[in-house]
C-alpha cells in the first residue's frame, strides 16, 4: 500500500528535483496533448522548449522577454515575503512607462548625457508613486491591498491610453495613438550588435542579486522575512511595520517602473498603448515559481520567457494555435505546483508505521 | 517548384470574429486561390509591444517571402525588421511608413460608412442615429464624418450621438454602449468596433443596425440593414501574384468598393423600396468612382472650410482628417 | 435626465451587474471557507464556452446553463485538488487556472466562433413588473437574472441562518478548531470551491447565452478580477455583494451614457470611473477597522493540512 | 464518589501513534471506570494530548483498540465520539470567535441531538444554573474572557449528556476561584457517573481531585498511582524519572532604586472587546521581581502591549525608564534602552515557527550582530550555540526550526535570549504556562539569577503559586484597574485572590459589576 507521509524536514533533494519532475510530467502530458491535435509531440516540445534558446538571436530575445518579468517578479517576491499582496506590478509598470516616456519626449531634441538617467529616474519614480498610493491607503485607511492594486492597474492602463491618444501623441503621427520615436539620447544602449539585449536586462539581473542580498544578508531583509512569516513576532520584536511595508512596496514599484520605462526606451522605442502584454501578472507566477526567492526568480523568468517565445515559435513553425500553447503553460504550472508537495511529504510503500 | 511562403501576424486571436478574423479569412482565401503554390503561416495574439518585432523577425527568419503585418501597432517594428531583411517583402496594414521592401495598405472604410449613413438617415424615425467609436484615430474620425454626411444628405434633421467604447473588441462593453445609445433615443446603430454585439442589442429592442467588417446578418435577421464587409482576399491575391511575377513594388495602397475589398453584404429584403433604391444608387456611384464622399465644399464643426469646393481629399489628406464635419456637436476627445 | 432614461439606466445596471453577481457569490462562499481562488477568469471562460456549445448543439438553453455549471466546478476541482490535497499555494494555483482556462476555452470554442443562438428571452413577471419604476428595473429580465435574485436570497439565508452557514464560517475562521470538533474541513472546502466554480460557470454562461449570445475568445474581458474586488468591497456579506455588483454595473455603463449625452470629457478618463469609484468607496468602508476584522475569513489564503494537525 | 460497576467505561489497549520522527504513543493501555476522575500526567511532549485526541477521534492511532462500555469501537471522528457520549475540552481551545456561544455549541451537535435538546439557548441557561457555569448563550466568543471560554467548552460537552469528559490542561488559565468552581463541577459530574480524564501539570490539583493517575514518559506508560496516597513530589519523580528539586522558597529582595515606572496611565482599548486601562500606577525597582496577578483578560495584554510599545499610541509622560519618558518611543527603541520582554505566546510571537534558532536569536537580539545594516550570521550562530548550551535547550542544533522545539524548551530559549541582552527591565508574561516541572524550575532560576544581577523584573502571571514563589512585591489587576503594590510577605493568597476579583476598588466588588455591565 502506498501512503503519504509528512517529512520531518523539508527535503532539499526534492527542492531541486520537484521542478524537474514537473517538467518531465508536463512533457509526457504535453506529448499526449500535441499528438491528440495531430502534431508531432517531439517536434512540438522541441520548438516550445529548446528552439527559443537554439540560436544567438533567440537567446537575445529571451533576455529581452525576461527582463521586465524579472524586474517585476523580484519586487513582488519581496512584497509577498512581507505579506503585502501587491497585484499591482502591471499598473506600476505602466505608470513607469508613462512617466518615463513623458520625460523621454521632453528630451526629444536634447543630446544631454543626463537625458537617459533622468528618463530612467522618471520611470522609477512613476512606478513608486503608483505603488505608494495603495500602500498609503492600506496603512492609513486599512484598504485591502489586493483590491486597490488591481484597481490601480486598470486606472494606469486608461491613464496611459489617454496620454497616448492625447498629450503624448506624436503630432506627426497622423493621429495614431503612439508617441514620437524617442531619440538616441534617451534610448537604452544595446549591448551587442544584431541583438536587442539592452541595459535594462542588466538592471533586471542586478535587481535579482540585490533582492537576494537584501533578503539574506541585511537586517532589513531579515525584518521583512519575519514580518511576512509571523507578523505578531515582528511586532513583538519591535520592527517598524510601516517602514517595512513602505520599503517593499516602493522597492517593487520602482522595479516595475524601471521595467516599464526600459520597455519603452528599450526594445519599443516609443510609447504605445500596449507596452505590456501583462508582464505584471505573469510576474506573479514567476515570483511563485522562483519560490519568492530573488535568485529563484531569475531562473523562473528565463523559464517563463522561454515558454512564451516557444508559444510564438510553435505557431510559426508548426501552426499550433496559441490556445494550445497557453493550455500547455497552464499544465506546466499545475505540475510545478503539485510536485512541490513532495518537498514536505513523501510516499511510503508499506502500511506499517516503522520506528 | 517551391511554394511562395507568406506570413501573417495578427494582433488578436483569429477567433475574435472581428479584425484578425477577417484577415485570416483573407489568408484562407489566398490559400484557396493559389492552392499549393503558396504556404501561409500566421501568428495570432501578438501584443503590439516589444514582442511584435521579435515575431516579425522570426517570420522573416523562417523563410517567408512576403509578410503582412495587420495592425497599426506593428508599424515601427515592421519598419525596423524590413531594414534588416532587405530581401523579404513586407506589407503593413493601415500605416503610413514606406520603404523599398515595405508597402502599406488601407481600406476605404469611409465609403461603406457613407452608404451606412445614407441608410441610417432614411431609416431613423427618431432622427437620431448612434455611432460606437473604438478609439479616436483618423480612420474612425473620418468614418464618423462620412456616416454623418451620408445621413445628412438624405435627412437634414438627423442628429448623431457618439459613444467611445475604448475597445476594438469587447462584446460586453459594446452591448453596454449600444444600450446606452438606444436608451437615449437612438434607433439606428452604427459601430466602429468589431463584434456583432450592437446588432444583437438592436435586434432585442426591435431597432436597426448595420453590420461592420463581416456579414453579421445572421446575428440580427430583423434589425440588420446590411453589412459592409471587408474582404482582404483580393488584395492578398494581387500582391502575392505580384511577388510571383516579380512585379512587386512597395506602394501605399487604398482599396474600397472599386477594388472589391469592400462589399455590401446581405441587404435586408424587408427594406422600404426607396431606401433600397437609394442604397443601391449610392453604392453604384461610389463603386464607379463617380462619387467621392469627401468632396468639397465641406465645413468642419467650428465653421472653417475643411474641404474647398470642387476638391476631393487625396489619400494623404484623408489620412490626416482630425476634424468633425459641421453638424456633429461633440468634440473629438483628446 | 428624464425618469424614463433613469429607469433604463438602472435596468441596464442590473443586467451588467448580473454576471458579476454570479461570480462574486461563488467566490464569497469559497472565501468564507478560507480559500482564495484567483482562477475566476479561467472558470468563467470555460463556463461561457461550454455553456454556448451545449446550448448550440442541443438547442436547449437550460442545458447550456447546466453544462456551464458542471464545467465550472470541474475546473475548480483541479484547483481544489492542488490546493487542498497537495497544499499548493492558492494564489499561484489560481493564476495557473486562469491561464489554463483561457487557453482551453479558446481551443474548445475555436470551431464555434461566429455561430449564433437565440438567447434567453426577457420575461416580465406578472404583477411585479407593473410596479411603477421598480417593476421595469427589476422584473423585466431574463430567467437567469431572476435566478441570480433567487440565488442571492438562498445564499443569504443559508449563510446567515443555517447550520451550513455556521459550518462554513467555522472552517474559514479556524480550520484547526473545526477539524478538532469533527467538521470535515477538506470536504467543506471542496464543496465551497466547487460551488464557486459552478457560479463562475453560470456567470460565463450568462455572458455567452444572454448578454451577447455568442462565443468569442476572452469574452469575459476581466470580469473575474472585478468579482474578486467586489467580494472585498462587500466585506464578505451577501447582501452587499448584490449591491456592489449593481453599483459596479452602473459605474461601468455611466461613462457610456454620459458620452451619449454629449459630455466631452475624454472617454479614456471616463473609463476609469468604475475603478476609481471602487477604490473611493472601499476606502470609506474599510475605515471601520473593527468590523472589517470580524468579517474577513481569518484563515483566508492560508494552507491547512489535517495531517499536520497538532 | 465512584459508582462501582463491573463494566469499565473505557479501556485502551496498546494504543500506538507514530508521528514523523517521534513515537508519540507507544503501546498505551489504560482503564477508566464510570465516575472515575483519572489523571494523565507527564512532561511536555510525553504524549498526553495525542492519547486523548485518539480517544476523541481527532487522531487516528496506528495500532490499538478502544473498548467502550464493554464493546470494541472504532472512533473515526469526533462526531462518533460525541455520539458515544465523549466530550472534550481542548488544550488549545477549539472555539470560533466570530460565532456566538450557542452557535459554537450547535456546531458540535448532530441533527438528532439538536432535536432531542429542543431549544438550545434554554438548555444552555438551564445547565448554566445547574452547574454554576454562568454562560450567556447569545454572546460572541471574542467578547469572552479565557475563563468564560473554557466554561463554554465545558458546556459544549454537557449539553449532550456526557459519559466521559476529557479535559486537557483545563486549569492553566483559571484563577484559584475559577479552579475551585471547575472542581465543583467535576465532582458533581463524577457523582452522576460521568468519567473524567484530567490532564494537568499542577500536581497538587491532581492529588486534590483525582482518583487515579497514569503517568506517561516518552509515549509509554511508566507508572500508575492513587494520587491521594502520594505527594506532588513523589508524583513528579515518577514523571521525570529522578527526584525533582523542590522549590521550597527563595530569598526575597528589597530592590534598590526605582528604575521603571508607570504613572496615571489610562487608555481606551484598541480592540472592540478588549479592556481599557484605568489609572495604572506602578514602580519597579532594580533588583526586584514585581508580580502582577489577575484572571486572563483583565488588561494584562493591554498593559504589556503599551509598556512594550507594541501598542504604538503615544503615552509619552506615562511611562518612564531611568527618569526618561519613553511612552512615545516604539518597541524597537525601547529595547535599545534596555527593555526586554518574554511574551505569553511563545510560538508565533516570541519566536517565528519556521525560522531557525539562529534567526530567532536575531529576532530581538540585534545588538552587536548587525554592522552597517548587514547581519553577522557567523557570530549569531556561535552565540546561539552558547545559549543552547547554557540553558540546556533540547534541540538538534542552532539550525533547528523553532516549531520543532517543545514548548518548555522553546520557552527556555526565549528566556535565555532575552536575559542574554542584559536587560535593565524584563517584562515577563506567564513564563511557565503549560511547561513541565523540570523546565519550570530552570526558568524560575534564570529569572532569580537575573534579578540578583540587579535587573528589574515585571512578572505577569495567572499562576498565584508561582507569583508567591518568585515575586518580591505583588499586585493584582481587575478589569483594567491595578491594585496597590504590597510586599509578598505582607499578603496572602486569600487577599490577592480577592484583589483579583476587584475588592480593592472602593472596597466593593466594582469589578464584578463592571464585568456585568460589559456583558
Ligand atoms: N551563516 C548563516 N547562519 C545561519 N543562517 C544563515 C547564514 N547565512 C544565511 N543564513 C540564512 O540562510 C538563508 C540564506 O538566504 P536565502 O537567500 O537562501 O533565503 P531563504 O530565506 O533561506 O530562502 P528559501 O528558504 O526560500 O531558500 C537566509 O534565511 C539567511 O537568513
Ligand atoms: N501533528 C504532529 N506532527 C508531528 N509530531 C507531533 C504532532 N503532534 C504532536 N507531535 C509530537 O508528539 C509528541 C507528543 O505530543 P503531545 O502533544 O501529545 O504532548 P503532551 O504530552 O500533550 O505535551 P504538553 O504537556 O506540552 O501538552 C511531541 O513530541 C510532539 O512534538
Ligand atoms: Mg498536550
Ligand atoms: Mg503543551
Amino acid at each position: 500500500m502506498i501512503r503519504i507521509q509528512a517529512r520531518t524536514e523539508p527535503s532539499s533533494l526534492m527542492k531541486v528535483a520537484s521542478p524537474l519532475l514537473a517538467i518531465l510530467l508536463t512533457l509526457i502530458f504535453g506529448g499526449i496533448l500535441f499528438s491528440a491535435i495531430g502534431k508531432s509531440p517531439s517536434q512540438a516540445l522541441h520548438v516550445l522548449l529548446i528552439a527559443p534558446l537554439a540560436d544567438s538571436y533567440n537567446i537575445g530575445e529571451m533576455f529581452v522577454k525576461m527582463g521586465p518579468l524579472l524586474l517585476c517578479a523580484v519586487g513582488l517576491s519581496l512584497c509577498y515575503r512581507a505579506n503585502m499582496w501587491n497585484i499591482g506590478a502591471e499598473g506600476q509598470l505602466l505608470a513607469g512607462a508613462l512617466g518615463g516616456s513623458a520625460m523621454a519626449l521632453y528630451f526629444i531634441d536634447s543630446d544631454s548625457a543626463l537625458a537617459l538617467p533622468i528618463t530612467l529616474l522618471a520611470g522609477i519614480a512613476s512606478g513608486m508613486i503608483w505603488a505608494a498610493v495603495p500602500t498609503f491607503l492600506k496603512l492609513r485607511f486599512n484598504s485591502n491591498l489586493i483590491l486597490t492594486t488591481i484597481m490601480f492597474n486598470y486606472i494606469a492602463l486608461y491613464l496611459l491610453i489617454w496620454a497616448v491618444h492625447g498629450p503624448l501623441r506624436d503630432p506627426q503621427g497622423f493621429g495614431f495613438p503612439e508617441s514620437a520615436m524617442f531619440t538616441d539620447a534617451t534610448l537604452l544602449p544595446t549591448l551587442f550588435e544584431n541583438s536587442r539585449i539592452h541595459l535594462g536586462i542588466v538592471f533586471a539581473i542586478l535587481s535579482g542579486i540585490i533582492g537576494w542580498f537584501i533578503l539574506s544578508k541585511t537586517h532589513l531583509g531579515f525584518q521583512i522575512r519575519v514580518f511576512g512569516a509571523d507578523e505578531p513576532a515582528a511586532r513583538y520584536a519591535g520592527f517598524n511595520s510601516k517602514k517595512l511595508s513602505w520599503f517593499v512596496m516602493l522597492f517593487a514599484g520602482s522595479l516595475a517602473g524601471l521595467a516599464g520605462v526600459s520597455e519603452t526606451i528599450g526594445p519599443i522605442g516609443q510609447l504605445v498603448p500596449n507596452v505590456s502584454p501583462g508582464y505584471g501578472y505573469s510576474a506573479i507566477i514567476v515570483a511563485y515559481l522562483g519560490r519568492l526567492h530573488p535568485l529563484g526568480a531569475i531562473i523562473a523568468a528565463v523559464f517563463m520567457a522561454v515558454i512564451y517565445m516557444g508559444g510564438d515559435l510553435a505557431q510559426i513553425e508548426m501552426g499550433i494555435p496559441v490556445a494550445v500553447v497557453s493550455m500547455f503553460q497552464g499544465i506546466l504550472l499545475f505540475f510545478l505546483l503539485a510536485c512541490d508537495f513532495f518537498i514536505n511529504n513523501r510516499l511510503s510503500f508499506s502500511n506499517q508505521a516503522t520506528n | 517548384e517551391e511554394p511562395l511562403k507568406v506570413g501573417f501576424i495578427y494582433v488578436g486571436p483569429v477567433g475574435d470574429l472581428g479584425w484578425s478574423y477577417e484577415h485570416d479569412m483573407g489568408r484562407k482565401g489566398l490559400e484557396e486561390y493559389f492552392g499549393d503554390k503558396v504556404k501561409t503561416t500566421f501568428v495570432e495574439n501578438v501584443p503590439e509591444g516589444a514582442d511584435a518585432e521579435r515575431v516579425i523577425t522570426q517570420l522573416a527568419k523562417a523563410g517567408n517571402d512576403l509578410i503582412f503585418t495587420t495592425s497599426f501597432g506593428f508599424m515601427n517594428p515592421t519598419v525596423k525588421v524590413a531594414k534588416r531583411f532587405p530581401n523579404v517583402k513586407f506589407e503593413h496594414a493601415t500605416g503610413y511608413k514606406l520603404d523599398k521592401n515595405l508597402g502599406t495598405y488601407v481600406l476605404r472604410t469611409y465609403e461603406g460608412r457613407y452608404i451606412s449613413g445614407v441608410a441610417a438617415g432614411m431609416m431613423t424615425k427618431t432622427n437620431t442615429i448612434g455611432y460606437i467609436g473604438s478609439f479616436p484615430i483618423p480612420e474612425v474620425i473620418r468614418d464618423i464624418n462620412a456616416a454623418y454626411m451620408g445621413a445628412k444628405s438624405v435627412n437634414p434633421d438627423v442628429k448623431m450621438k457618439i459613444v467611445w467604447a475604448n475597445t476594438w473588441y469587447d462584446p460586453g462593453k459594446e452591448t453596454d454602449a449600444a444600450n446606452a445609445l438606444m436608451d437615449q433615443g437612438v434607433d439606428v446603430m452604427l459601430q466602429h468596433t468589431d463584434s456583432p454585439a450592437p446588432l444583437i442589442a438592436a435586434e432585442k429592442r426591435g431597432l436597426r443596425a448595420i453590420g461592420q467588417a463581416s456579414d453579421q446578418s445572421k446575428f440580427a435577421p430583423e434589425a440588420h440593414i446590411f453589412s459592409v464587409r471587408d474582404d482582404w482576399t483580393p488584395y492578398y491575391v494581387k500582391r502575392v501574384q505580384a511577388v510571383m511575377d516579380g512585379t512587386w513594388k512597395a506602394q501605399d495602397f487604398w482599396g474600397g468598393f472599386q477594388d472589391d475589398m469592400l462589399t455590401l453584404a446581405s441587404i435586408n429584403p424587408n427594406l422600404p423600396a426607396d431606401v433600397r433604391a437609394k442604397i443601391d444608387a449610392t453604392h453604384d456611384a461610389i463603386k464607379s468612382g463617380a462619387f467621392k464622399p469627401f468632396t468639397g465644399p465641406i465645413k468642419d464643426n467650428k465653421g472653417n472650410i475643411a474641404v474647398p469646393a470642387d476638391h476631393s481629399l487625396t489619400d494623404v489628406e484623408l489620412a490626416q482628417v482630425n476634424w468633425y464635419v459641421e453638424g456633429i456637436t461633440d468634440e473629438i476627445p483628446r | 435626465m428624464d425618469s424614463d432614461l433613469i429607469v433604463q439606466i438602472l435596468f441596464a445596471a442590473v443586467k451588467t451587474g448580473t454576471p458579476l453577481l454570479f461570480i462574486a457569490l461563488g467566490e464569497v462562499i469559497c472565501e468564507k471557507s478560507g480559500i482564495l481562488n484567483l482562477g475566476q477568469e479561467g472558470m468563467m471562460l470555460m463556463g461561457a464556452v461550454v455553456g454556448f456549445l451545449a446550448a448550440y448543439s442541443t438547442g436547449n438553453m437550460g442545458f447550456g446553463v447546466l453544462a456551464a455549471m458542471i464545467m465550472g466546478s470541474t475546473m475548480s476541482l483541479i484547483f481544489a485538488v492542488l490546493v487542498l490535497q497537495l497544499g499548493a499555494n492558492q494564489v499561484a494555483t489560481g493564476l495557473a487556472l486562469t491561464i489554463f482556462g483561457t487557453g482551453l476555452s479558446a481551443f474548445v470554442g475555436a470551431g464555434f466562433v461566429g455561430q449564433t443562438i437565440q438567447g434567453f428571452p426577457p420575461i416580465a413577471i406578472p404583477l411585479l413588473s407593473d410596479i411603477p419604476y421598480l417593476g421595469r428595473i427589476l422584473f423585466n429580465h431574463d430567467i437567469l437574472v431572476y435566478f441570480s435574485f433567487g440565488m442571492t436570497a438562498v445564499l443569504f439565508y443559508v449563510v446567515n441562518k443555517t447550520r451550513i452557514g455556521l459550518t462554513l464560517k467555522a472552517v474559514g475562521e479556524n480550520p484547526n478548531a473545526a477539524n478538532a470538533i469533527g467538521i470535515p474541513v477538506l470536504k467543506v472546502r471542496y464543496l465551497a470551491i466547487m460551488f464557486g466554480g459552478a457560479m463562475a460557470g453560470i456567470s460565463g454562461a450568462y455572458m455567452s447565452l444572454v448578454y451577447t449570445p455568442m462565443w468569442v475568445e476572452n469574452m469575459t474581458a476581466g470580469r473575474g478580477w472585478i468579482a474578486l474586488a467586489l467580494v472585498v468591497f462587500a466585506s464578505w456579506r451577501i447582501g452587499r455583494i448584490m449591491l456592489g455588483a449593481y453599483l459596479f454595473g452602473l459605474a461601468s455603463i455611466m461613462h457610456l451614457v454620459l458620452q451619449g449625452m454629449g459630455w466631452s470629457i475624454s472617454p479614456n478618463l471616463l473609463a476609469m470611473l468604475p475603478y476609481v469609484a471602487t477604490v473611493v468607496v472601499m476606502v470609506i468602508i474599510s475605515a471601520d477597522h473593527f468590523k472589517e476584522k470580524l468579517l474577513a475569513p481569518r484563515s483566508l489564503g492560508k494552507p491547512f493540512d489535517p495531517r499536520n494537525m497538532a | 464518589m465512584k459508582t462501582h460497576n463491573s463494566v469499565s467505561r473505557l479501556e485502551l489497549a496498546n494504543i500506538t501513534k507514530q508521528y514523523p520522527g517521534c513515537l508519540a504513543n507507544d503501546n498505551i493501555s489504560l482503564t477508566l471506570m464510570p465516575g472515575e476522575i483519572h489523571a494523565l500526567l507527564g512532561e511536555n511532549g510525553a504524549g498526553k494530548s495525542t492519547l486523548v485526541k485518539t480517544i476523541y477521534g481527532v487522531v487516528a492511532p496506528d495500532k490499538g483498540d478502544i473498548i467502550w462500555d464493554g464493546r470494541e469501537v472504532s472512533i473515526k471522528s469526533p462526531s462518533i465520539a460525541r455520539d458515544l457520549g465523549i466530550g472534550m475540552v481542548f488544550q488549545h481551545f477549539s472555539l470560533f470567535e466570530t460565532l456566538t456561544v450557542s452557535q459554537n455549541i450547535e456546531l458540535c451537535l448532530s441533527k438528532a441531538q439538536l432535536n432531542n435538546i429542543g431549544d438550545l439557548a434554554d438548555r444552555i441557561k438551564k445547565l448554566s444554573a445547574e452547574y454554576g457555569l454562568n454562560v450567556d448563550p447569545s454572546r460572541y466568543i471574542h467578547s469572552l474572557s479565557i475563563g468564560e471560554r473554557q466554561r463554554v467548552e465545558i458546556m459544549r460537552c454537557l449539553v449532550q449528556s456526557v459519559k466521559l469528559l476529557i479535559l486537557d490542561e483545563p486549569t492553566s488559565v483559571l484563577t484559584p476561584q475559577e479552579v475551585s468552581g471547575l472542581f465543583d463541577v467535576l465532582r458533581t459530574l463524577s457523582k452522576e457517573g460521568c468519567s473524567i480524564l484530567f490532564i494537568s501539570h499542577k500536581l497538587h490539583e491532581v492529588t486534590e481531585i483525582c482518583h487515579k493517575a497514569t503517568i506517561l514518559r516518552g509515549g509509554k506508560v511508566v507508572d500508575t498511582c492513587i494520587p491521594n496516597e502520594e505527594t506532588p513530589a513523589t508524583i513528579a519523580k515518577m514523571m521525570v524519572g529522578e527526584l525533582a528539586e523542590q522549590e521550597a522558597g527563595y530569598i526575597k529582595r528589597e530592590g534598590t532604586n526605582v528604575i521603571f515606572s508607570v504613572t496615571n496611565l489610562s487608555l481606551p482599548s484598541k480592540h472592540p472587546f478588549g479592556t481599557a486601562l484605568k489609572d495604572i500606577n506602578l514602580t519597579l525597582k532594580a533588583g526586584e521581581i514585581l508580580g502582577i496577578a489577575g484572571v486572563a483578560g483583565n488588561g494584562q495584554d493591554e498593559l504589556m502591549a503599551i509598556i512594550s510599545g507594541e501598542d504604538a499610541r503615544n503615552v509619552k509622560q506615562a511611562i518612564s525608564l531611568n527618569n526618561l519618558d519613553i511612552g512615545h518611543l516604539h518597541a524597537g527603541e525601547r529595547r535599545k534602552l534596555g527593555m526586554a520582554y518574554v511574551p505569553e505566546e511563545r510560538l508565533g510571537r516570541g519566536a517565528v515557527p519556521d525560522m531557525s534558532l539562529t534567526e530567532n536569536t536575531l529576532l530581538t537580539h540585534s545588538d552587536g550582530f548587525v554592522k552597517n545594516g548587514l547581519v553577522q550570521w557567523q557570530s549569531i550562530k556561535n552565540y546561539t550555540q552558547t545559549l543552547i548550551t547554557k540553558y540546556k535547550v533540547k534541540c538538534h542544533g542552532e539550525f533547528s526550526e523553532a516549531k520543532s522545539l517543545s514548548g518548555g524548551n522553546l520557552q527556555k530559549f526565549i528566556m535565555g535570549r532575552e536575559i542574554g541582552q542584559n536587560p535593565k527591565v524584563l517584562i515577563c508574561a506567564h513564563p511557565t504556562w503549560g511547561v513541565d516541572v523540570g523546565a519550570a524550575l530552570a526558568i524560575h532560576q534564570a529569572l532569580l539569577e537575573l534579578r540578583d544581577q540587579g535587573a528589574a523584573i515585571l512578572l505577569i502571571s495567572e499562576d498565584i503559586d508561582e507569583l508567591f514563589l518568585l515575586a518580591d512585591r505583588m499586585a493584582a489587576v481587575c478589569n483594567g484597574h491595578l491594585s496597590p503594590l504590597v510586599k509578598t510577605e505582607h499578603t496572602n493568597i486569600d487577599q490577592i485572590g480577592q484583589w483579583m476579583a476587584g475588592t480593592f476598588i472602593n472596597n466593593t466588588s466594582v469589578c464584578a459589576q463592571e464585568q456585568e455591565a460589559k456583558a
